[in-house]
């Protein structure tokens, strides 16, 4: 298993190095950077000043290498539009961003996994009928109008919860909600084919004729494996909420990471949204290792061996 | 006694009995009802765009703000002139709404269309070849898939701008890696096969195998996972119209039209639900459709 | 019929519901702007939440008084102009800086040397660019010398130029080591995150004057809603209190709801259609005056004000404000709506079979709509870019922008030298570079003959509008919803002066 | 005495989409104390799923109906009855021991979860009772292999530690669901060896259920021949051996490799044709299709007969006499 971890290792640092080669591109593609850098009214002296302490003369590769050099150091450059240290920027939206991701996942988590749970245990009946209704249901409505109809509903007209904002936990329960229901489907169809093909398993039958009552059997037996592919998808789920969340934050002016990047695209602030796509990306590939570890510590066949 | 192995399901067996495997027939389709709704209305839908000229009643740019937001026939404002009322700006909106359906369908399949050539070709490469060619693949597909996707579209869009285009072509170059990874597995199983090695030992080319052995066996699923991809494309689309990076006015997408009923929701909901619902209708029965043909591709279900 | 109840049963319901209490017991006020700040820094950012936060967290020297139109004391208590570029001005005495350092000579000669400087990059160059130096007089007395006369200075003096303490900044654009700006203005800034929430917080030795009060409020918060409906939302859900600039619909619908104020007011807000006409420009159809006035005439500018901006709207045939010291319509073309007109124009000009122009803007994106649909009624199809006001201001001054619609409010300056020359004088967002244009601008700009100015100014006015180097559109009233309870007036530079907001009861 | 399990006209049907699958048709059996009853069948033939009936764990999808199913006191058909009695003093083992284990849990909870729940006892007592359990079955250590999970395993201690599970309530009953057949046959010896051990020193009824006719004649005191979800043929393992009456026995019996007699990697001896389908109604004698000695008579009801203990239905073989075919 280490040497398999290992290659997983070294995938990921590779994956991690083009991506930024990717968002280095992404920052080159937009064309005068110079110009971009130098900002309003900038004459050409100005320019060619820019174009020396930034090195924009030198070749690509060199250029991309310091960069690197840069990033790896937590140096991600500054902001065109706020002309502060992109790495603050991050620093200071990360927060939310993290806090909305996990709500959202606790929030599908609590949902996906009793339904999926009742559907597999009684599928075919109307139960697994509606888990799929409602599941196709919520792939079918767009995030950004069921957000919008959750604020009318739960800010406005029963003022329970925030509108919008990052104030405090009550602030994220609606965007957490919908991020929530809309990632719940991929959970529950998981789940519900886990528990289904743990059902049909010979330990579980064993368990029943053990005399086990139904829910232990179905909450201790079936449920401990079916999440084991569960915990894979939570960890790709995490990492593409922290993506994802672009749209709910900026609905509800939600002071995150996304919405940071939304606001570095209207400004055309490139090392801001450059700096936001390599850290997205790099954590999607955090993600996906560390959920290889843990399948692989979840799974005592391959624990051990 | 070697006929006396011990692993049959009399259950599984009876159902092979009663029909036989992989066969798809009209008899199959009305027993996934699914199918037969999401298909129905998905075809409604591409009906509807087809013809969308000659059924809108008016002219879907023509605005008219000296008559704008009346509302729907069944409110108490509103007319038989104009069926859904008419928006912001007073242009017709059961027009705009056909042909909304116009830019979601095109661009879905637009956008499906390219991202299914790369990642068949990509995944067919992978799973034939192995090896090398599969590792590069793989490793392709690991760098799409680290990608925060919607953040890269607004990207691209925000540099290049917005339009059916770049949308269509972001979407697609953005959305190939369920392709691959279900064409590589698929076909790699499938190039193991013995009539596959029977044509490579009778000297057939590697083109001739992947075209005429390896593609069609894998055309099922090519079919179930482009549904969802259409589904997923139109969404995607609506998010960029939405955030006013996508489509851009006045051309009538749906996601465009939610974005522009926004602000008048809490006072004129009708404007934002009627796009809303329409959107929601045709993800939900590409989804529907694109289920009722897993089931039908993959009947034990666990496709 | 279910669906039909659903729908109608939706929108009553919310009409039913109210706000609910403000925040009349915090002594405070919730303010959402659609628009983020770049920079807490008001020398260091064009938007309109800029200018206000200048107001309220700084003090300038002078300060116009909007009713009389006369000019009145602030950090400076007298003021005489010596000859036409010498300013002689004696500060008030006992002004403390928020963080506790007397207000002095120094900080004056200090800020303005600053912003005068070319190398420093304050955001509008025109602001300071009149200051040739700066010279302290005395503890409380400076002397402003100006590189040629300069009509317009204490506009200028009165508006934009907020004081700051010595050694506020360690370079150019702004760099400083402070955590947070600071003003002698009767807020300071308690939180500031870019991107993120403003709080001020009241300042309590500020030195109040007849011109400005000290505040009544504790606190102010700031935030960015970018969404409108996130607004309304707010709003409606007694998260905020107070937001401006929605929309006319918005406005008011928002107005029939119980708990929610809304009052509107015209402002100095001009809305035109920026062509540019320059060398590089990126669409030479521009160039041909006929296409320019072709689509003048596809426009229905009244009917977009009179529909979809709403009262306190009027149209407007050249871009300034008709308030504005030097700004007339008198001499100069007006088109009138007429698309066959346009049609045939742009027939003439070749472009029969269609044109096709990219339209840049960061606001009223309702009215880049109708516009779109006026131009492509004539056979114009427009590319819309709809972006934040820095992205297309710096676009706009890289010449990238075909055809940019801007709103511009003068900086809430009644001098025309504020609006007309800032896209026609050779500054940089200047998209026309009309040599003539330029030259006329600049000699108005130093003219000191009032008369004498305001027929240079006439004159290239009239140049501006016969050679239709921009569709001069209307003024644009402003919208402001609040909570009820919380009393404030408005005025027409759009200014909200927080020092004098109070909650009623 | 009263028998310990005693079952009448068990069925078990299958609902198809437009049709029924009868996988039991009418089983009736009796075990008593301490004795080993061995169901023996092809696959498919109804054998499983009747152990399955028995222990109330038939798929959902089958539904079943019984004239009669009674263990010692507790009636069967009493849901509520079955979960008292099942685990407890009804335990089952099954045919993958690599499977039927959860891979999830060490091998001590999976063994205690059971008994606490029956007994009540605290965590220590379980493990104790699981050691001596692991102990009986032969395996060393025990208290090591507590700890264990399924995965570190081989297959034949899997299933000594199925079978100490099992015996953690001091059950009266065990059924054995081809308990040895996933298994190499030394070990398949000492498993069979370990049960029939077991049985004499905890006096417990086996019911043992598989399709090798050859193990059967190690283990049983009586036999019950299924074919087709029903029971064709039943008597002590003498009389099913000495005379077997249905000519299903005699071909299965003559499909047993003989040591010394079939040649070693000879093939197998089989019965020609193939199991009829047992989708809707099934008339007559389901083996007539495969019966060497089948009669037009055949396809109408078959008779049960009777010679003492011994029973078979079929209209052959009062004794193996020709004159008794039916005129053709």
């Amino acid at each position: 298993m280490p040497i398999y971890l290992a290659k997983r290792f070294g995938l990921a640092v590779l994956v991690a190095f083009c991506v930024s080669i990717l968002a280095f591109a992404l920052l080159r593609l937009q064309g005068n950077a110079a110009g971009a850098l130098a900002g309003e009214g900038a004459s050409a002296e100005d320019l060619a000043i820019i174009v020396e302490t930034y090195g924009l003369d030198r070749p690509l590769i060199v250029q991309y290498a310091s960069w690197l050099g840069d990033v790896l150091r937590g140096d991600f450059g500054t902001s065109y539009f706020f002309k502060s240290p992109v790495s603050d920027l991050i620093f200071d939206k990360i927060g939310n961003t993290v806090i909305l991701a996990i709500m959202s996942l606790t929030i599908a988590l609590a949902i996906s996994i009793p339904l999926g749970v009742l559907a597999a245990v009684f599928s075919g009946s109307w139960i697994d009928r509606l888990c799929s209704l409602v599941s196709l249901l919520g792939q079918a409505l767009p995030s950004f109008f069921l957000a919008l109809c959750l604020v009318m509903l739960f800010a406005i007209k029963w003022r329970m919860l925030p509108a919008s904002g990052a104030d405090s936990w009550r602030h994220f329960i609606l965007p957490a909600a919908t991020l929530g229901y809309y990632i719940t489907p991929p959970f529950m169809r998981l789940v519900r084919a886990g528990m289904i093909d743990a059902l049909s398993n010979d330990y579980v039958r064993t368990a029943r004729a053990k005399g086990l009552p139904a829910h232990r059997v179905i909450l201790k037996h079936a449920l401990r494996n079916a999440l084991v592919p569960v915990v894979g998808l939570v960890t790709v789920q995490l990492g593409l909420l922290i993506g994802g969340s672009v749209v709910i934050e900026s609905i509800f002016a939600l002071d995150g990471l996304g919405y940071l990047a939304y606001q570095a695209i209207g400004y055309r602030d490139f090392p801001v949204l450059q700096a936001v796509v390599l850290l997205l990306s790099v954590v999607y590939v955090v993600l996906t290792l560390l959920s290889d570890i843990v399948n692989a510590w979840l799974d005592p066949r391959l624990r051990v061996s | 006694m070697a006929d006396l192995s011990n692993s049959a399901d009399p259950t599984a067996t009876a159902e092979l009995a009663e029909t036989p495997p992989g066969r798809m027939s009209w008899s199959r389709l009305s027993e996934h009802p699914s199918l037969l709704i999401g298909g129905g209305i998905v075809i409604l839908m591409i009906l509807i765009a087809i013809f969308a000229p000659l059924l809108a009643p008016h002219d879907p740019y023509a605005q008219d703000i000296t008559n704008r937001a009346v509302p729907p026939v069944w409110f108490e404002a509103g007319s038989w002139e104009h069926v859904l009322g008419t928006d912001q700006l007073g242009r017709d909106y059961l027009s705009r709404l056909i042909y909304g359906a116009r830019v979601s369908l095109l661009i879905g399949f637009a956008a499906v269309s390219i991202a299914s050539v790369i990642g068949t070709t990509l995944g067919l490469l992978g799973g034939y070849f192995g090896g090398r060619v599969d590792m590069v693949v793989t490793f392709l597909t690991t760098i799409r898939l680290s990608l925060p996707i919607i953040l890269v579209a607004l990207a691209v869009v925000a540099v290049f701008g917005g339009s059916i285009t770049i949308v269509v072509v972001v979407l697609g170059l953005l959305k190939w890696d369920r392709f691959a990874v279900v064409v590589r597995a698929t076909s790699s199983q499938v190039s193991r096969m013995e009539y596959v090695q029977s044509a490579k030992a009778a000297g057939a080319s590697n083109f001739y195998i992947l075209t005429r052995e390896v593609l069609p066996n894998l055309t099922p699923q090519l079919i179930v996972i482009a549904t969802i991809e259409i589904a997923s494309a139109i969404l995607m689309e609506a998010a960029l119209s939405f955030l006013g990076l996508g489509v851009q006015p006045p051309t009538p997408s749906w996601g465009l039209m939610i974005s522009e009923a926004k602000s008048y929701m809490f006072f004129s909901f009708w404007l934002i639900s009627i796009p809303g619902i329409a959107l929601a209708t045709l993800v939900f029965a590409i989804n529907l459709a694109g289920d009722g043909l897993r089931d039908l591709v993959s009947p034990d279900g666990r496709g | 019929m279910t669906f039909r109840t659903t729908l109608a049963g939706a929108s009553l319901g919310l009409l039913a519901a109210l706000p609910g209490a403000a925040q009349q017991s915090e002594n405070a006020v919730r303010f959402a702007y659609g628009q983020t700040l770049e920079s807490p820094d008001p020398y260091f950012t064009t938007l309109r939440l800029g200018v206000i936060l200048g107001r309220n967290v700084w003090d300038t020297l002078v300060v116009r008084n909007l009713e009389s139109g006369e000019f009145e004391p602030l950090l400076a208590t007298e003021w005489e102009w010596v000859d036409d570029t010498t300013l002689d001005l004696t500060l008030r005495e006992g002004v403390t800086f928020h963080d506790g350092s007397t207000f002095e000579a120094d900080d004056v000669v200090y800020t303005l040397s600053y912003a005068a400087d070319p190398e420093n990059r304050i955001v509008s160059q025109q602001v300071a660019n009149w200051i040739e130096s700066v010279e302290k007089t005395g503890d409380y007395s400076v002397r402003i010398t100006t590189t040629g006369p300069t009509p317009s200075a204490l506009e200028f003096v009165s508006s934009q130029l907020a004081i700051m303490p010595s050694d506020h900044y360690t370079g150019p654009g702004g760099t400083t080591d402070a955590d947070l700006p600071i003003g002698t203005g009767p807020f300071r800034y308690a939180e500031y995150s870019a991107g993120g929430e403003i709080v001020l917080e009241r300042f309590e030795d500020y030195t109040a004057t007849d011109a400005k009060s000290a505040a009544s409020l504790d606190r102010v918060s700031i935030r960015t809603i970018p969404d409108q409906q996130t607004q309304i939302a707010e709003l409606l859900s007694g998260g905020l209190d107070l937001t401006m600039g929605l929309p006319k619909d918005q406005a008011d619908q928002l107005a029939q709801m119980p708990g929610v104020e809304v009052q509107s007011g015209e402002t100095m807000r001009i809305v035109f259609l920026q062509i540019n006409t320059s060398e590089d420009t990126p669409n030479p159809a521009l160039q041909d005056v006929r296409v320019r006035r072709a689509l003048n005439h596809a426009i229905d500018r009244d009917a977009i004000s009179e529909n979809l901006v709403g009262e306190g709207s009027n149209t407007i045939d050249t871009v300034c404000f008709i308030d504005q010291f030097g700004c007339t319509d008198e001499g100069a073309t007006s088109y009138a709506f007429d698309p066959d007109k346009a049609r045939a124009l742009l027939e003439e000009a070749g472009y029969g079979d269609g044109l096709t122009v990219e339209l840049y803007a960061y606001r009223e994106r309702h009215i880049s709509e109708a516009v779109i649909n006026y131009l492509s009624d004539v056979g114009v199809s427009v590319e819309l870019n709809f972006m934040q006001p820095a992205a297309m201001r710096d676009a706009m001054r890289a010449r990238e922008v075909e055809l940019a619609q801007n709103a511009w409010g003068s900086y809430s300056i009644y001098d025309l030298s504020a609006s007309t020359p800032v896209y026609f004088g050779g500054q940089p967002d200047d998209n026309a570079l009309d040599p003539e244009l330029i030259e006329t601008l600049k000699d108005a700009g130093e003219t000191m003959d009032t008369e004498e100015r305001k027929s240079l100014y006439q004159q290239a006015l009239k140049r501006i509008a016969d050679e239709a180097l921009a569709v001069p559109m209307f003024t644009l009233p402003v919208y402001y919803a609040g909570a009820e309870g919380l009393s404030f007036d408005t005025y027409p530079d759009e200014i909200l002066r927080f020092w004098e907001f109070s909650w009623s009861e | 005495m009263e028998p310990l399990l005693q079952v009448r006209d068990l069925k078990v049907d299958f609902k198809l989409r437009t049709n029924t699958l009868h996988a039991v048709r009418g089983m009736s059996f009796e075990v008593r104390e301490g004795e080993t009853l061995c169901i023996v069948g092809e696959s498919g033939c109804g054998k499983s799923m009747t152990s399955l009936a028995l222990m109330d764990l038939l798929p959902r999808a089958a539904t079943r109906s019984v004239g009669a199913m009674r263990f010692g006191e507790v009636d069967l058909t009493d849901r509520r009855a079955v979960r008292r009695v099942r685990g407890n003093e009804m335990a089952m083992i099954f045919q993958e021991p690599m499977t039927a284990l959860n891979p999830a849990f060490p091998i001590g909870d999976q063994m205690t979860e059971a008994y606490i729940h029956h007994t009540g006892a605290t965590g220590s007592a379980a493990r104790a009772r699981a050691v001596e359990m692991l102990t009986e079955v032969g395996i060393a250590s025990p208290e090591k292999r507590l700890g264990q999970y399924p995965h570190q395993l081989s297959g034949g201690l899997r299933q000594r530690v199925m079978i100490a599970m099992a015996l953690m309530t001091s059950p009266k009953l065990l059924i054995a669901d081809e308990p040895t057949t996933a298994l190499d046959v030394t070990i398949q010896a000492q498993i069979l060896r370990l049960l029939r051990d077991l049985q004499h020193r905890l006096g417990i009824a086996i019911v043992f259920i598989t399709h090798d006719l050859g193990l059967v004649s190690r283990i049983a005191d009586r036999i019950v021949v299924m074919y087709a979800g029903a029971r064709v043929e039943e008597g002590s393992a003498a009389e099913i051996f000495g005379s077997p009456r249905h000519p299903y026995t005699q071909a299965l019996i003559d499909c047993i490799p003989q040591p010394g007699k079939s040649e070693r990697g000879a093939p197998l001896g089989t019965i020609p044709g193939v199991v009829p389908s047992l989708v809707g109604d099934v008339r007559g004698c389901a083996f007539r299709s495969r019966c060497p000695v089948a009669q037009p008579v055949c396809a109408d009801a078959v008779p049960l007969r009777a010679e003492g203990g011994h029973l078979w239905a079929c209209i052959h073989g009062a004794k193996k006499d020709e004159t008794e075919r039916a005129p053709a």
